[in-house]
């Protein structure tokens, strides 16, 4: 087994480092199909290995090699395929599969097709490491490598200027993160004594909750910056300057996931901090409402998307949060799915439009891209929640489980969020697809996607209508590693109540969006329409002001301060002080060499005065020996 | 009552007398030559001068032969004293005095050595020295002291030229000065305790535990002021810098070491007796002294121009370094003021060479001096292997290890440590960095500046002979491989230290 | 009213002091040197002095050394002077400060 | 009484004289001064007892030596009225009272000598020049031999710098003009 | 041989240079190449044969010198030298194999030959004299590169940086005396060997002063902030292989003497000062990569960069324990490659623009996509990526840290943000965007001789960054027995509390092995 447990690890790296080697040289199809047919291979492999765990519940534990071993410090390369992680493997895999053969396609006419592909199947592997490792070094070691594979790749089109920005944004504010998360990793050493999870967690019940809850604390604010929860969330919506191939993989489905799949992975930790759970959760419930606020009002396509991502990661983090891990890892996976297929929908569109990314400047798409529509369409049905594609299975299930552990505050907002997500997914499909032909005004001449791209998002298709369907297979299988909670809400009738009546505040709020922006009203904002000119529009079009924040009082001040040090404090007072001691001695030397004024009459008077001034001070010291007595006297009677 | 003399002649040690004679006798040696058969070659009086000390240099190791198996000797009526200081310092005063003769024979002709006279009055001198250490008579001191004083007076204004006499007057006149702050110092040590031999004044000292310390002291400030002058301590440094750059700089470079090594032992045989005793202002003063010589001397030698200005301010710097050893008064540091000058002998002689051999009859118009700093601008391209031996040379001034000073500068610095003087060791330290800088300088323009037109490389060797350059080998050879020999010398100089008893 | 050595100390310092002021304030330079020769000969004074109060003749020995050095130095010194004026016709300190700093 | 007097008289006579030597400008007042100076005080040392010290003195100094500047005096035509420029004179009035005021308080003060005993003791005041030998010949004979080769590097330093050699420095001139003077110089010598 | 190899090592490369003045002027690069490739070669042979288990001095070699006052000559090679030795033989080898047009071509070549015995010597040295004595010595080759060949401002570089470094190197002099005095008042001998000065214990006040005089003689070196501005200057105006050599290996002499001299010797001390040496730590890691943001010159922000990873590097040697000590050391060698590497780089393009200003450039990934991906690799080895070398070092060293101090690791830990920063701004500057210059259109990539020097590195950074055990094994090895040393001299209870006891049986202190000979 652990034949297959390398393949699905290793593949993607060949397939990446295959690419690598058509780095420098003209675009070649095969530097996309090798990598993709490896990640095939690597998906062929997790599903052998899913099949395994599923069927024995049997896990593979591997250690390749030592790593980092200094002092009583002992890291190894150790991979391990469990309920969860296999899962999560699972979705990398296909997911990834899924947006390398669409990529082949869209990445077309890029004359950096190569160098993505190599990116590309190198994030896989990072994914894949972060997710297989069994401790929580090697976890941090994929946690960078998809750090650095998201800079390369939100930066891919790096002759941007706003690309380049975003890829930088994008890392250091993950680097901010990571600082936690290895703060973090260095409490879970020197208080268990290991990295490995297995016996750090063991170890974790015996220690005091203060040092547990500081651990949960600093490892879940790594998991902020990956999974760009609030206040780390700017960079998600920026990263959006990637190619959309990555954002489906990259920043809807796999890495920002990472965040959550960390949670879920120290269970065992935040299992004995509750309070720290519900800090997560209330977080989580926040930054669900937050963005889907946000993204309310949003005109760029894929940062709506963006931050419908954030706005289900919130949802994640609710549900781990509040101790319902297997309910997180399961909504994680569903909305791998149709976050997925919705992102490469999205691209389809962008390549029809010539990256045109604002959907009020398209319209009526739907003619000329059916499959598309009909992807983008079920795939935000899934997202609103509906019965009975995935999207309801997973946030019905996030949404009972706020209910039964009676945070009602944060279930209130959960719902909502609901509401608002359907209205946004909506508002985007309405737009995109329905209404008039806005397009025209703009010369555009979209035309649907390559064939073989729509076969490709086809899986994904498939299960973000059916992922549902495993529901009670996954528990089963992840319930031997996680919390097997399961979540009822007691009284039957309360349940289809609130199901029922969720579905209908759903639907309700999909019909709003349709009837809202299907009208033949419906015109692109120049900024002169009153609700654009409204407080709550334009808090929301700003994202609240936060990056507009960010970037005067943090940033700016950073850059001023560091030209502060630079020419004030370091050369103008350490430099200085430096050169300055050198001065004086220089400067004495230039002032006093008048003394030797070459004239012998002064050299005489030279000599005569140090001898004067000698003999002057010997006679004091002669007359203060000789009349000591006296002196002390005549002092002592001053008082002194 | 006079009564005739009843003296053996085995009590009075003439032996102690040996090592003087011979230069004296070599002198008369020479200046008959010269009465016999006028006009000679001055390499004939280089020879014989070489050969001359050559012999006092071999007699002085059976003296040192001698001392080892019987210790101090005294000698003639108990003036002649030869201890180990007096024997080190000998051979410091010969040695240096054997390396610089053969600077003679340059390839330019210079006015001094066309006299045979000049190698008399250089041996007179080099029996002055030896009789101002071999003794702790302050008469004869003061006789041995003139007569080298004389001597060197002379020779600084045989050069002949303008700036050669200056030096001389300069020198002279303020060396009159210092003769009368010695004459009147010694008289109050003789007023007080009615003797001019040191070990006396200070039985006599201590037997009335320092009653007048007010007189003592002026005395001891007299004393003080003329060896000040010799030693060039500041403010009686006065001198320094204008006779080295009047004088030639072979001559400089032997004035650096010899007379002071001779000044030196004085000091040692004076002062340390005071402060062992306790004078706490004699401590004082000195430490005062050492520490502003040492750094006025080095700030002053970061400002010059003139590359054997800077020197010269550059050994007053050391001279205060070294005289940290007669204040610190312990046997390390008085061996390391040994060890020390044994090695700066070396390396200045050294380095006054390179420059003498560099030295130019009619300047050029970009040179403001001799040997200004512009003049070894590029070195390295034009004379590479005269350019890399003058920079070790700096380097081993500087303190650079493994060369030869870096060594004395260490066991001195060590010195300072074990007597206590903790923060003195910390200035001496980092006065040397402060040194750093300027003959950092020298390298700089060696080594990192464009030559200046028509600085061939010729002019860097323009008075290069053969016997120029094996002293300039044997220096060289002396500066890299010092840490060879410096545990037999360590050894050698500590056990004469010790054996006299400082 | 005897005469004590103190008297002669005190003489004697008086002179050098006068001998210094001669020092430092003469620019020609052979009276520059005569003001050197009163040094001498003031210090000579004590030496005498205390060799004939404490009856001893080491002072006296001292003195007749100091007095052999002032002649020699005499001797050098002329010969100085004597180079220089031939070269520059004067002996005034003041011309003689080609080197400086 | 006689020898307070003597003393008294002496003493300002040195010290009138000195003054003079130091102050005038005229130089043969000074040079005079200087010797009239130098024979009041080997009247100190016959007061004192040291003959043989003061015999030397006259001689010596006021002969040789005095000789000897006046030699130089004219030489140097310096009999005219010497013109000095003074710089700072309260740096040499100051400097110089300073120290003979600190030495003069010293000095006044008690100096210890009671157990000072002699190493050479003068018994006879009347026979101080034999003494004086003896003690010359016996202690100070290495110093007196020493002394005397001080002479003679005075004499030979006299001769060399004030003799004809020095008038062409050959240290300035290049080859060709060195080998130009040997020229001359060999020539001379034929000549003659 | 093998009892004399690490003579060999550093006197070879000085006796080549030696004879290098005779070889002629058209030859001598090549001559150079084979010369420090022997060497290199040499150096690995001592890896080869050096014995990972032993804690103690190996290859130890003893010559008196000065045996009187105790001064002789004594080498040794333990985990903590030989890695920094070889990367010493290895940077000069790809040095002066990547050496580009250079005049006088021979000096220079003769020179880094010294410069290396030098490097060589002071970490194979295990007399303080002699260690002082190459210390001082590598102070002139570097200066006769940066004053010789460096930029418009090289004179003043120069000086600055000679005078600066023998200034604190002095009071380290004083403080290396006053060490022997006590040794000798306590033993009744002299003695400059350090694992004689291993054996004394010391009164925690004498600690402290000699702490801070070899302090001073180390910080500067490092250099450690405020005494580090001499390093920009000596940075951005040496040649591409000065600032190379200063950086990789130069400024390790100052690390390495802390945990050489300053911990073992004085473990009280090294308690005492821990956090005010954090505290300077810590505004070298943020401060100076604020700075380094602040910078025009690509080289500089490098030049910075590695005073701020110098601040890791001693933050890890004051961590007083095992994980720490350990990953401040790797993190030397990984800084001196990743830093070696990145003046490469900088020097590969100066080569070709003459300039250094970022504003100059901007898109040259367009037109230098090789040049463009390396630089890549080392701006992520430079900013801790794990599994690239820098990371393994950061890591043990602020996990190190962490034992001792929390809030001082979370300020450090910056480094991580703060690093990123400035690299990722100066390369985005650099590499992004679209060429806007003229003369940046048709710039050529790295070449062939290059590549050379470049692809090595790379591959090590990668190489060493997934499997460090090799140096980290032996490393370890010795780390440990200089903590139980610590621990087991350390006075005061804090000292005892703070430096952790190792179990294991450990044996630092043999008695040369040369003797025997």
């Amino acid at each position: 087994m652990e034949l297959f447990l390398y393949t699905a690890l290793f593949a993607p790296l060949a397939g990446s480092l295959f690419a690598a080697l058509f780095g420098a040289s003209k675009k070649t199809k095969i530097a996309g199909i090798v990598p993709s047919a490896l990640l095939g291979l690597s998906l062929l492999s997790s599903t052998v290995l899913l099949i395994l765990v599923f069927m024995t519940g049997r896990t593979i534990h591997v250690e390749m090699m030592t790593w980092m071993a200094a002092g009583d410090l002992y890291i190894p390369f150790g991979f391990v395929v469990d309920q969860v992680s296999v899962v999560m493997m699972m979705v990398v895999t296909l997911v990834s599969t899924v947006v390398h053969v669409y990529a082949i396609g869209y990445m077309d006419h890029d004359k950096g097709f190569n160098r993505f592909f190599s990116y590309l199947s190198a994030f896989v592997f990072s994914m894949l490491i972060l997710v297989m490792s069994d401790n929580f070094a090697g976890l941090f070691i994929g946690w960078e490598g998809v750090g650095l594979c998201s800079w390369l790749l939100i930066g891919f089109w790096y002759h941007k200027e706003s690309a380049s920005w975003a890829a930088n944004e994008a890392f250091i504010m993950n680097r901010i993160a990571d600082l936690g998360m290895l703060i973090g990793i260095f409490l879970v050493y020197w208080n268990t004594g290991t990295l490995q999870y297995k016996e750090a967690f063991a170890a974790m019940p015996s220690l005091d909750t203060a040092i547990l809850t500081w651990m949960g604390i600093f490892l879940f604010i790594g998991a902020m910056g990956k999974s760009a929860q609030f206040p780390l969330h700017t960079w998600l919506a920026d990263a959006m300057e990637g190619p959309t191939p990555v954002s489906a993989l990259i920043h809807a489905a796999t890495m920002v996931t990472a965040g959550v799949y960390l949670v879920v992975r120290a269970n065992p930790l935040y299992s004995l901090i509750p309070h720290v759970g519900l800090f997560i959760a209330s977080l989580g419930a926040f930054v669900a409402l937050f963005a889907a606020s946000m993204a309310l009002v949003n005109r760029d396509m894929k940062r709506v998307i963006a931050y419908s991502t954030l706005s289900q990661l919130g949802y994640m983090f609710a549900a781990a949060g509040l101790g319902a891990y297997w309910v997180a890892l399961f909504h994680l996976m569903a909305h791998a799915f149709f976050k997925a297929l919705l992102f490469l929908g999205a691209g389809n569109v962008m390549h029809a439009m010539h990256d045109e990314l604002d959907p009020f400047k398209m319209g009526g798409l739907s003619k000329v891209m059916k499959g598309t529509f009909v992807m983008m369409t079920i795939a935000s049905v899934a997202l609103a929640g509906i019965f009975p594609l995935a999207g309801f299975f997973s946030k019905d299930l996030i949404l009972e489980v706020a209910f039964v552990e009676h945070h009602f505050i944060i279930y209130t907002v959960l719902l909502l969020t609901a509401g608002l997500t359907a209205f946004y997914s909506f508002r985007l499909v309405a737009l995109i697809f329905h209404g008039e032909d806005r397009y025209k005004h703009f010369g555009i001449h979209p035309h649907e996607a390559y064939k073989f791209m729509l076969v490709a998002m086809s899986p994904l298709l498939v299960l973000a209508v059916i992922a549902g369907a495993f529901k009670m297979g996954y528990f089963g299988m992840v319930t031997e590693l996680l919390p097997a909670t399961e979540y009822h809400v007691h009284s039957a009738a309360t349940y289809w109540i609130m199901t029922i009546g969720t579905q209908l505040f759903v639907m309700g709020a999909i019909a709003y969006a349709y009837k809202k922006y299907t009208s033949k009203d419906i015109k692109v904002p120049d900024g002169t329409s009153k609700m654009e000119n409204s407080f709550g529009y334009k808090l929301l079009i700003n994202q609240y002001y936060i990056p507009y924040f960010y970037e005067n009082y943090i940033v700016k001040a950073y850059r001023e301060l560091s030209e502060v040090f630079w020419t004030k404090i370091d050369q103008k007072v350490v430099d200085a002080t430096v050169d300055g001691i050198a001065n004086i001695f220089y400067q004495t030397g230039e002032k006093t060499r008048v003394m030797q004024s070459g004239n012998l009459s002064t050299m005489l008077k030279w000599m005569v005065a140090g001898t004067v001034a000698l003999l002057s001070l010997a006679v004091a010291f002669g007359l203060a020996a000789r009349y000591s007595v006296e002196i002390k006297t005549f002092l002592s009677g001053l008082g002194v | 009552m006079v009564s005739p003399a009843n003296i053996s002649m085995e009590s009075l040690n003439l032996i102690t007398l040996v090592p003087m004679l011979i230069p004296i006798i070599g002198a008369l040696l020479i200046i008959i030559v010269d009465l016999f058969k006028s006009e000679q070659d001055r390499s004939l009086y280089v020879m014989l001068s070489l050969l001359i000390l050559g012999v006092d240099f071999v007699a002085l190791m059976d003296t040192a032969g001698v001392f080892s198996k019987n210790g101090t000797i005294m000698g003639v009526f108990d003036v002649m004293l030869i201890d180990g200081l007096a024997i080190l310092s000998q051979f410091i005063v010969v040695g240096a005095s054997m390396l610089f003769i053969p600077l003679a024979l340059t390839h330019k002709r210079f006015h001094e050595f066309t006299y045979p006279e000049f190698f008399a009055l250089f041996l007179f001198m080099i029996a002055g020295f030896q009789f101002m250490v071999a003794t702790d008579n302050l008469i004869l001191i003061f006789v041995g002291l003139e007569t080298a004083s004389l001597a060197l007076y002379t020779l600084i204004a045989m050069h002949n030229r303008d700036k050669s006499f200056e030096a001389a007057v300069k020198y002279f006149t303020m060396g009159a000065l210092a003769a009368g702050f010695f004459s009147f110092g010694s008289m109050v040590f003789y007023a007080l305790t009615g003797s001019v031999e040191i070990n006396q004044i200070a039985a006599v000292l201590e037997a009335n535990n320092y009653a007048d310390i007010g007189f003592v002291l002026v005395g001891v400030v007299f004393l003080l002021a003329s060896f000040g002058f010799k030693l060039s301590m500041v403010p009686f440094h006065t001198w320094t810098p204008d006779v080295y750059e009047g004088s030639s700089a072979a001559l400089a470079g032997y004035m650096s070491i010899v007379p002071k090594i001779a000044a030196f032992v004085v000091a040692m045989r004076i002062f340390e007796f005071l402060i062992h005793s306790g004078v706490v202002w004699l401590e004082v003063i000195l430490y005062a002294s050492v520490v502003i010589t040492m750094t006025m001397a080095n700030v002053w030698a970061l400002v010059q121009t003139d590359v054997k200005r800077m020197l010269a301010y550059s050994s007053i710097s050391h001279a205060g370094f070294v005289m940290a050893a007669i204040l610190i008064g312990t046997t390390q540091s008085n061996s390391a003021l040994f060890f020390y000058w044994v090695l700066f002998s070396f390396t200045n002689l050294g380095s006054f060479s390179m420059l003498w051999i560099s030295r130019q009859k009619n300047l050029p118009a970009h040179q403001q001096s001799d040997h200004s700093y512009n003049k070894f601008a590029g070195m390295i391209k034009t004379a590479p292997v005269a350019a890399t031996i003058m920079a070790l040379f700096m380097l081993s001034l500087a303190g650079l290890p493994p060369f030869a000073l870096f060594w004395g500068k260490m066991y001195m610095i060590s010195s300072a440590v074990t007597g206590g003087y903790t923060v003195l060791a910390l200035i001496m330290a980092l006065n040397s960095a402060i040194a750093g800088y300027y003959y950092l300088k020298l390298i700089v323009y060696m080594f990192m500046k464009e030559p200046i037109v028509e600085n061939g490389g010729h002019v860097y060797s323009a008075n290069a002979t053969l016997s120029l350059k094996t002293i300039i080998g044997i220096a060289a050879i002396g500066t890299i491989f010092a840490f060879v020999a410096v545990n037999q010398l360590l050894e050698f100089i500590t056990a004469f230290v010790y054996n006299s008893g400082y | 009213m005897e005469i004590g050595l103190h008297h002669y100390l005190v003489l004697s310092t008086i002179l050098f002091a006068i001998g210094l002021v001669g020092v430092m304030r003469r620019k020609n330079l052979l009276m520059l040197f005569f003001a050197t020769e009163i040094l001498l000969n003031a210090v000579n004074i004590s030496f005498a002095a205390i060799s004939h109060y404490y009856g001893d003749l080491t002072g006296q020995m001292f003195a007749f050394f100091v007095i052999a050095i002032a002649a020699s130095e005499v001797a050098v010194g002329l010969g100085l002077l004597i180079v220089w004026h031939k070269k520059h016709n004067n002996i005034d300190l003041d011309n003689m400060s080609t080197m400086r700093g | 009484m006689f020898e307070a007097i003597a003393f008294y008289l002496f003493a300002f006579l040195t010290i009138t004289m000195f003054y003079i030597a130091v102050t005038t400008s005229q130089a043969l007042y000074a040079l005079s001064a200087l010797a009239a100076g130098m024979i009041f005080i080997s009247a100190f040392f016959f007061i004192l007892g040291a003959d043989f010290l003061g015999a030397v003195q006259i001689v010596v100094y006021s002969g040789a030596v005095m000789a000897l500047y006046a030699f130089g005096m004219m030489f140097f035509d310096t009999t005219r009225e010497v013109k000095e420029k003074q710089g700072n004179k309260a740096i040499i009035i100051g400097l110089s009272t300073l120290a003979a005021l600190m030495v003069v308080v010293i000095v006044a003060a008690p100096i210890v000598g009671n157990n000072i005993e002699a190493l050479y003791p003068s018994v006879d005041a009347t026979k101080n020049v034999q003494e004086v030998g003896m003690v010359l010949f016996t202690k100070y004979l290495v110093p007196f031999e020493v002394a005397a080769v001080m002479l003679l590097v005075a004499m030979i330093a006299g001769i060399v710098l004030a003799g004809k050699k020095m008038d062409l420095s050959v240290t300035l001139m290049n080859e060709a003009e060195i080998m130009m003077m040997k020229e001359e110089d060999k020539n001379k010598k034929a000549h003659s | 041989m093998l009892d004399h190899i690490l003579s060999i090592l550093i006197f070879f490369p000085a006796l080549a240079g030696v004879l290098g003045f005779v070889v002629n002027k058209n030859s001598i690069r090549s001559y150079g190449v084979a010369v420090a490739t022997i060497e290199f070669v040499l150096a690995l042979w001592l890896w080869f044969v050096f014995d990972s288990n032993v804690s103690g001095m190996q290859f130890m070699e003893q010559i008196a010198l000065i045996p009187t006052f105790g001064i002789n000559y004594i080498v040794g090679v333990d985990g903590i030298s030989l890695f920094i030795i070889i990367l010493a033989a290895f940077f000069t080898m790809i040095g002066i194999a990547s050496l580009g047009e250079t005049k006088d071509i021979k000096n220079m070549i003769i020179t880094l030959l010294f410069l290396q015995m030098t490097m060589v010597g002071v970490f194979a040295a295990l007399d303080a004299i002699v260690f002082y004595l190459f210390w001082e010595l590598s102070l002139v080759p570097m200066l006769y590169i940066i004053g010789a060949w460096g930029g418009p401002l090289r004179i003043y570089a120069s000086v600055k940086f000679f005078l600066y470094t023998f200034a604190g190197s002095l009071v380290m002099l004083v403080g290396m005396l006053f060490m022997a005095y006590f040794y000798y008042q306590a033993t009744g001998e002299w003695s400059f060997a350090i694992l004689d000065w291993y054996r004394l214990i010391l009164p925690e006040s004498f600690q402290l002063w000699l702490f801070v005089a070899f302090f001073m003689g180390f910080a500067i070196k490092v250099p450690m902030f405020p005494f580090h501005t001499w390093l920009p200057y000596a940075h951005g105006q040496a040649p591409t292989i000065g600032s190379v050599i200063l950086a990789a290996i130069l400024l390790k002499m100052g690390t390495y003497a802390f945990i050489r001299f300053s911990l073992p010797l004085f473990p009280d001390a090294s308690v005492y000062f821990m956090y005010p040496i954090a505290v300077l730590a810590i505004i070298m890691i943020i401060y100076t990569a604020m700075v380094a943001y602040a910078q025009k010159d690509v080289k500089q922000v490098v030049a910075y960069s590695s005073v701020s990873h110098m601040g890791v590097i001693i933050l890890g040697t004051f961590a007083l324990n095992v994980e720490g000590i350990t990953g401040s050391i790797f993190l030397m060698i990984a800084h001196g490659v990743v830093s070696g590497a990145l003046f490469l780089l900088v020097g590969v393009i100066y080569d070709r623009r003459h300039t250094k200003y970022m504003s100059e450039f901007g898109g040259l990934a367009h037109v230098m996509p090789r040049y463009a991906t390396i630089f890549g690799v080392m701006l992520m080895a430079s900013v801790g990526l794990p599994l690239t070398i820098n990371f393994v070092g950061e890591f043990l060293s602020l996990l190190g840290f962490y034992k001792q101090s929390h809030i001082l690791t979370l300020l450090a830990g910056t480094a991580i943000i703060v690093g990123a920063i400035y690299m990722l701004a100066a390369y985005k500057k650099m590499f992004f965007g679209v060429v806007t210059k003229e003369e940046n259109k048709h710039l050529k990539d790295v070449n062939k001789r290059e590549l050379l020097a470049l692809i090595p590195l790379t591959i090590i950074t990668i190489w060493l960054g997934i499997y460090p055990k090799p140096l980290l094994g032996p490393i370890n090895t010795s780390v440990e027995a200089v903590v139980s040393l610590m621990h087991e001299k350390s006075l005061s209870e804090e000292a005892k509390q703070r430096i952790p006891s190792v179990a294991k049986d450990m044996a630092l202190i043999t008695k040369p092995t040369g003797e025997a000979h």
